[in-house]
């Protein structure tokens, strides 16, 4: 039996807990198969919560979130029978397979999309708390809009420092607000609850928005640009479908795999021209070949095209 | 047994029916039991003294009256009807008016305000704080009660802060009026003031009961007297046919030397030296200007004034605590030393090492931690003494036994260092403060108001230890304004009026009038040498200040 | 004379308190469809029921004893210290600089340098809130939660742009070294022969919390800085007559209480994750508030209150683990106790009186 | 910085404000009445819960305004009930009552909607427009004013105009009324007014409910006026800057305008300008967010004297011991 365990964020974060779950559950219906799952209260119940899931017997476990990475990599050993998966990490164990995402990859796509929808030549992104996972967003997406247009103003906001920062749409409208009355008409918002009333504020502003992690399209059909799409679900899904012979070793999700991606359907169809999907399709390309290279903000905590 | 006693002394005084009836009137606070079964009866039109040891239940009883306590059994009746009093607002429709021990004013309310409290004609207040001005002008001139109905609380004298309570009881037109030890804080002057007001009423027919420990205003003003011991009534006679030993003996149950005897004092060397003593406070207001006098080992030194006149702040700064941001001038020595006046060697503990006890005037809220045990409290400002220390920690055995020998000295009752100060009564708590500063056996002792609201049985055992701690050489510096006290306790009495010493005077050879007129800021030069010490130009007369009486 | 025993008020009423918040809480679980009964038997057994289950209630015990005597120190002279999250975020600073300042040989050298660390890093955050409340009567309430939210803004400054090691995701420290981890409970045990709380994170600053109970205590009851403390806390005027400096004792208390709150640190960073993350200190901070005022300020109730709290969140953690039980509940569950055992007290506490008043009355009889 | 951007600045700080506004003359009330509370935060989150749910479920932001109102009203009961009618402590029963809210409404919201405690987004016709002002447009050419008139004071939420409303009116309410005077003496010494022949307790109880309905308002405009619907946790700290700027204002209706407005302000400056860059140094996004904050303290320990509470305040009336 396989189990999921979430970041503390929770379960329904809006956000990539809860394309974990999508995961989990397209596993479970497709299979017919059951899962255990695990929401923590604290920091010290990760421990806890992964030996205890680990004596059960599940197999394999997948768990979302940097976080674990730490903790994982000191009780993996004390569990050579089960498999670990772990989401945005990357832990050097024979039974743990890293899945990590190449965010600034799918974030440079839809950079390049909001910089040929804007008009005004202004676009924004508003994260939620400042991390670096934030910033990846974030630098992947000035890159792609800068490349695409050179002269583009990109306004940057972080909702706040703390955990609120991720559950406070009322300051995600207003941040919003902020970026429309200095030209922004185009906005992504990588920050969990907050990027709710992003998305709400650009709608009624009469900008644009993007979505991220999963397809948010929907929320406000005509208005939302694309999404940035992070499959964890499909990670999960995929780890799930291995099941205990899950391959382990580290595997980087890109646009490659289809880890990342914009989001296309009937919601944007009209928002998305012909030239602008060719566009980044081509880009898209370039980028798998190895043609375009996006900058890793891990890789140095700076970012060339944007200041924190 | 007090049935009895009701029933022969209790007697209506004149055939008026009953403005007040109260029958087996019973009131427990959890085990406390305040008023045991209370009868008492007060005839229309007569002013009836209450008089009884702190905790016998005075209050506690009037309070039932006034519906702010509800009794645990018993029956009122108010002009011979019964009524239930289930709260305060029955009582003032009944008629019934009461000022309370401690006052109950908004202190940053004005006047009107406080007056219009609770019987605000209609929702709006402006029309209700025209037309109360109206009336408080006509009840102003009507019973000399003056206050300046824009004035807020905290701006009020104690006496002013009074009068406010009576008008806010006469213009709710309260018939009944109860006053709660209304005189502890007032002067003399205020006191007969306030009695010239209460006959007015009474003239007029109303009903008074008063509350006091002050055999001579029972003597002076009451028709009727009745006497409470630990929550029971067991006297009530007229007044006409009793006398303040009797009285005196039915309240504590024994013998009470009413007088204070004492020999004449034997002054040594000079234990104190005050010259030109400033201080301005953090509003500007100069409070001390130009203080000068001397105390000599062996004798006490009285300060007589209206409070407000800067006693206070005399008390505190020789005390080591003046008001916060205030600025101080002159020179105060100590045993021939000068004492450092704002320094870092300033402070009260600094002042207590030099060999100076306090007590001050507010005992609950400056002499005593109100929820620290009488053993904690004991200790209080000397707890850095090395007997009370063993190393890093206080050495709680020997403060509770230093506790338990002051309360045995003291007669501090109940006699249980571990209970908290706020649970003993007036008296008793004054005595635990008298106790610590008396006991430490200081060279000078300040002391301020050390009787207030203190029954008859502990004020003439204050009254003793004092003179005791005089006989043993020591100096005292007693203000009080108490004229009573002043006069047997001093050997030699000064007279405060704004900020000044107006005068000197020598317990025989002045008299209540004299003192009376110097406190208001007449002096008369004919006695001005005696005054010695003080600078010649700050004898004339002064302005008086409006705000006092 | 008390309307009541001793023992009926400190161990009844707060019995019965809790009970009536479990009787509620039990409602509530039944109107979100799930069993009562068995949430009770899950978070018992998870918290209490094992050594392993005690070995996690214990580590948030300690957790919330640090927070909750912070609270406690400042509340006993009249200063309610809202900023132990921020002075504990501090000190979680403090014990991460020292920690890989250098390559520490060994626990023992380790812990007393962070020690000092997380108190003085405590401490320093909460000595401006204190100095301008004695100095410039700006409200502690105020100063304490703003510093709340600057310490957050600093600490995610600290990890993201300064602690972080780059090429990590984690906006964390690096790891500790080696000779920095602290002795778990686990290990010390196995030391006496006992197996004892395996893989759990409780560690030698529980010890360490427990001696802090009676450090605080001799420091409130038995010390003269403690007679002072409590002094000024009733009545400032008081204080001022018997030579007793309100300036120098706000800040002292406010000094002591800050340290307090940054030791926590110990156990959580130091003890338990073993390098500084963002928003290590979960909230603790405020759950102290309500630990000290449970434990009406006083270290043994406070400790008591703590371990309350210690059991709902390890019972609550294995609720939300194990059952399908949403983990709000948890938090739903931690409202009624307080509710009940800290602000409703009196409803159980007056009928109580009653009855034993007339008890006592038939006695006497 | 130019003209348009002021106003700009102005407007969004208008609208960060209203929610403080709110729940800080809902503090007002109860504080001035000698109830502390600190449990604004608490009745807020709720009062957003209910007004969203409601709002979802029938369409009309008005009917969502009521139960946010009544959501706040529970809870604020809760507090009567412990800090008036038991006597407990003031301050425990804030914080049980924020904790009970951040559970609850998760939990409701879980239970109900499935969504993880959010509620489904609103659409426009369940939430509170913005209200146009006549003339507007017109105006809006007209140098200095027209901006002023068209695009700060027009265009907000109808609970804007209603928070800001409510300051003049409380002003009169706590000066000019029987009940403002009574009020206000109870939080100063409530045995005046018990011996005055009125009722602490119901006093007391009526100003909870001030502060209870008040609070349903900031909740209600939090989660239906400024965003579309509930998201656990969304009042993100906001009770707790009212209560700062309830103390800041020193309990007075006008200078709770001031204060909220400069908490407001400072966060709509530090939205505008997330990294200051000052030429020699850049000032980094997070200090920029804790701006409003740091200068709070600041402005308090240099301009604002020291902040007296109504003098009952946190105490329960106990008349026998
Ligand atoms: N509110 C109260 N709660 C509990 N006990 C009280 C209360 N008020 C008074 N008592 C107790 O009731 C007893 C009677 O008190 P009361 O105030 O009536 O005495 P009193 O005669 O007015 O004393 P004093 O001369 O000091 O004013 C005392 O033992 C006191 O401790
Ligand atoms: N609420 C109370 N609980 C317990 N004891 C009380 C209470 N209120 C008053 N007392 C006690 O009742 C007695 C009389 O109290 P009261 O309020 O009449 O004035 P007091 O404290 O005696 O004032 P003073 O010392 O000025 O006469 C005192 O022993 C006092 O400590
Ligand atoms: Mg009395
Ligand atoms: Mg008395």
């Amino acid at each position: 039996e396989p189990a999921l365990i979430f970041d503390l964020g929770g379960k329904f974060d809006k956000s990539f807990n809860e394309a974990a779950y999508r995961g989990a559950e397209r596993w479970a219906e497709e299979t017919g198969g059951s899962y255990k799952e695990l929401e923590m209260q604290s920091e010290a119940q990760r421990e806890q919560a992964l030996r205890r899931l680990a004596e059960t017997g599940a197999n394999p476990i997948v768990m979302t979130g940097f976080a674990f990475g730490n903790i994982l990599n000191e009780i993996a050993p004390d569990y050579p029978d089960t498999k670990f998966a772990i989401i945005d990490a990357v832990v050097d164990q024979p039974n743990v397979k890293s899945i990590m995402f190449a965010e600034q990859e799918g974030s440079y796509l839809v950079g390049v999309l909001a910089a040929m929808a804007s008009e005004s030549g202004t676009i924004g992104f508003i994260g939620g708390m400042d991390v670096p996972l934030i910033r990846q967003f974030g630098c992947g997406y000035a890159q792609g809009a800068k490349a695409e247009n050179p002269d583009i103003k990109i306004v940057a906001n972080m909702t706040g420092t703390t955990p609120a920062a991720w559950n406070d749409p009322v300051k995600g409208g207003e941040l919003t607000k902020a970026q429309i009355s200095q030209g922004a008409d185009v906005v992504f918002a990588a920050a969990g609850g907050t990027g709710i009333g992003v998305l709400q504020a650009a709608a009624d502003g009469g900008i644009l928005s993007i979505g991220v992690d999963s397809n948010q399209n929907h929320l406000h059909p005509g208005k939302v640009l694309t999404s940035m799409i992070k499959r964890v679900d499909v990670a999960v899904y995929e780890a799930f479908k291995a099941g205990e012979d899950l391959e382990t070793g580290q595997s980087v999700l890109g646009l490659e795999s289809d880890g990342v991606g914009y989001a296309l359907d009937d919601n944007n169809a009209s928002l998305i021209t012909d030239e602008m999907k060719a566009k980044v399709d081509e880009i898209a390309e370039k980028i798998k070949s190895g043609e375009i290279e996006v900058h890793d903000y891990y890789s140095d905590n700076t970012c060339p095209a944007l200041n924190f | 047994m007090h049935e009895a006693v009701t029933d022969t002394g209790g007697r209506p005084a004149t055939a008026a029916p009953n403005a007040i009836e109260l029958r087996g009137i019973s009131k427990a606070f959890g085990p406390v039991q305040a008023n045991k079964d209370i009868d008492l009866r007060v005839p229309q039109g007569t002013i009836h003294g209450i008089i009884g040891e702190n905790g016998a239940g005075k209050s506690t009883l009037m309070s039932i009256l006034y519906g702010f306590y509800k009794p645990d059994k018993g029956e009122i009746l108010v002009n011979g009807r019964p009524l239930t009093i289930a709260d305060s607002l029955t009582a003032i429709k009944a008629g019934i008016g009461m000022v309370f021990q401690h006052f109950k004013l908004v202190q940053n309310f004005t006047v009107l305000e406080n007056v219009i409290l609770g019987a605000e004609d209609g929702r709006l207040l402006r029309p209700s704080l025209a037309k109360a001005r109206e009336v408080l002008k006509r009840l102003a001139a009507e019973y000399q009660l003056n206050v300046d109905p824009d004035e807020t609380i905290d701006e009020l004298s104690v006496g002013h802060q009074q009068r406010v309570e009576i008008l806010k009881a006469l213009y709710r037109q309260a018939d009944i009026l109860i006053l709660d030890e209304p005189t502890g804080v007032l002067t003399p002057a205020e006191a007969d003031h306030l009695f010239r007001i209460l006959e007015g009423l009474k003239a007029e027919g109303k009903t008074i009961i008063l509350i006091t420990h002050k055999l001579r205003e029972i003597m002076e003003i009451t028709d009727n007297v009745s006497v409470m011991r630990r929550g029971e009534m067991v006297a009530s006679v007229k007044t006409a046919e009793t006398s303040p030993e009797e009285l005196a003996e039915l309240m504590v149950g024994r013998k009470v030397l009413l007088n204070v005897e004492k020999a004449p004092a034997r002054p040594g060397e000079k234990i104190l030296e005050v010259r030109d003593l400033t201080l301005v406070d953090d509003e500007g207001v100069e409070r001390l200007r130009g203080i000068s006098f001397d105390i000599r080992a062996g004798e006490i030194l009285g300060i007589a004034g209206v409070s407000g006149n800067g006693q206070t702040q005399l008390l505190e700064l020789l005390g080591g605590f003046p008001e916060k941001g205030s600025k101080s001038g002159g020179t105060i020595r100590m045993n021939g030393q000068e004492l450092d006046l704002t320094g870092t060697m300033s402070d009260a503990s600094t002042r207590r090492a030099r060999g100076i006890g306090h007590v001050p005037e507010d005992r609950q809220a400056e002499g005593l931690i109100m929820d620290f045990t009488a053993w904690e409290n004991t200790a209080f400002g000397y707890h850095r003494a090395p007997e009370f220390n063993r190393g890093l920690l206080m050495d709680n055995a020997a403060i509770r036994a230093d506790a338990e020998t002051k309360m045995e000295h003291f007669d501090v009752r109940p006699r249980n260092p571990n209970l908290a100060a706020r649970n003993f009564s007036g008296g008793n708590q004054q005595k635990l403060v008298v106790a610590r500063e008396i006991e430490r056996n200081p060279d000078l002792l300040l002391i301020g108001q050390p009787t207030r609201g203190v029954d008859i049985g502990a004020i003439e055992f204050i009254h003793k230890r004092i003179i005791e701690l005089r006989d043993a050489g020591k100096a005292v510096l007693l203000v009080s304004v108490e004229l009573d006290e002043i006069l047997s306790l001093s050997d030699r009495i000064a007279v405060m009026f704004d900020g000044r010493i107006m005068g000197e005077r020598l317990p025989g050879e002045t008299t209540t009038g004299e003192l009376g007129l110097l406190m208001a800021g007449i002096t008369d030069t004919a006695h001005a040498d005696a005054s010695e010490g003080i600078p010649p130009e700050h004898k004339h007369v002064d302005e008086v200040s409006g705000e006092r009486g | 004379m008390d309307k009541m025993p001793k023992w009926a008020d400190v161990i009844l009423t707060p019995l019965i308190s809790l009970i009536l918040a479990m009787a509620i809480s039990a409602i509530v679980i039944l109107a979100i469809g799930e069993s009562p009964w068995l949430a009770l038997k899950t978070m018992i057994d998870g918290a209490l029921g094992s050594s392993y289950g005690w070995g996690y209630t214990l580590y948030y015990t300690t957790n919330f004893i640090f927070t909750g005597l912070a609270v406690a120190v400042a509340y006993h002279a009249s200063l309610f210290n809202i900023g132990g999250e921020g002075q504990a975020m501090l000190g979680g600073l403090g014990v991460a600089l020292i920690a890989l300042a250098l390559p520490w040989p060994h626990w023992s050298l380790a812990l007393p340098a962070a020690m000092v660390g997380a108190a003085l890093f405590g401490a320093a955050w909460a000595l401006i809130p204190a100095w301008l409340q004695a100095r410039r009567g700006s409200h502690i309430v105020i100063t304490t939660i703003m510093f709340n939210f600057i310490a957050a803004a600093l600490l995610n400054y600290m990890l993201v742009n300064i602690l972080k090691p780059a090429g990590t995701q984690d906006p964390a420290s690096a790891n500790f070294p080696e000779g920095a981890h602290l002795p778990q409970l686990t290990e010390m045990a196995a030391a006496l022969g006992i197996e004892w709380g395996k893989n759990t994170p409780v560690n030698i600053t529980f010890i360490i919390a427990l001696i802090a109970c009676i450090l605080v205590w001799l420091l409130i009851w038995r010390t003269r800085l403690g007679y002072e403390i409590r002094a000024l806390g009733r009545s400032e005027p008081a204080a001022l007559y018997a030579g007793i400096s309100p300036v120098r004792i706000t800040v002292i208390a406010m000094l002591i209480s800050g340290g307090l709150a940054g030791l926590m640190a110990i156990n959580n960073v130091m003890g338990e994750a073993e390098r500084l993350v963002l928003n290590a200190v979960e909230g603790a901070g405020f759950i102290g508030i309500a630990v000290a005022l449970m434990g009406r300020n006083h270290p043994f109730g406070v400790f008591l209150a703590a371990l309350l709290f210690g059991f709902l969140y390890q019972g609550g953690g294995e609720l939300a683990l194990w059952t399908s039980i949403p983990r709000e509940l948890i938090v739903v569950i931690q409202a009624l106790v307080i509710l009940f055992t800290g602000a409703l007290d009196n409803m159980v506490r007056m009928p109580l009186e009653r009855i034993f008043l007339a008890l006592r009355g038939k006695g006497h009889a | 910085m130019d003209f348009a951007t002021i106003i700009q600045i102005l407007d969004s700080a208008v609208r960060l404000m209203t929610p403080l506004l709110l729940a800080c003359l809902a503090g007002l009330y109860s504080e001035r009445s000698g109830v502390f509370d600190i449990g604004l935060e608490g009745k807020m989150l709720m009062a957003a819960f209910t007004a969203a749910s409601v709002a979802y479920a029938t369409g009309s932001p008005w009917l969502g305004l009521l139960a946010g109102i009544g959501g706040s009203m529970a809870l604020a009961l809760i507090h009567g009930l412990a800090s008036i009618t038991f006597m407990g402590n003031q301050l425990i029963s804030g914080v049980a009552i924020n904790f009970l809210a951040s559970g609850m409404t998760v939990l409701l919201g879980q239970r109900i909607f499935g969504l993880g405690g959010r509620t489904p987004s609103l659409t426009d016709g369940g939430r509170f427009g913005e209200i146009i002002l006549p003339f507007a447009d017109a105006l809006r050419d007209v140098p200095v004013l027209g901006p002023v008139y068209a695009d700060l004071i027009s265009g907000h939420s109808i609970l804007v105009y209603v928070a800001f409303l409510c300051v003049p009116l409380t002003w009169w309410v706590l000066f000019r009324t029987r009940f403002g005077l009574r009020l206000r003496a109870v939080g100063e010494n409530p045995a005046s007014v018990d011996t005055a022949g009125v009722s602490v307790t119901r006093l007391r109880y009526a100003s909870i409910a001030i502060c209870g309905l008040l609070c349903g308002l900031a909740g209600a405009y939090l989660a239906t006026g400024l965003s579309a619907g509930f998201v656990k946790e969304m009042t993100a700290g906001r009770g707790f800057i009212a209560l700062a700027a309830l103390i800041f204002a020193k309990w007075r209706p006008w200078s709770a305008l001031f204060a909220t407005f400069l908490f407001g302000l400072l966060e709509a400056i530090a939205n505008r300008y997330p990294n200051l860059d000052l030429g020699v140094i850049t000032i980094p996004s997070m200090f920029m967010n804790a701006l409003p904050y740091i200068l709070t303290v600041i402005i308090l320990a240099g301009f604002v004297g020291r902040a007296i509470p109504p003098r009952a305040g946190g105490e329960p009336y106990v008349k026998e011991r």
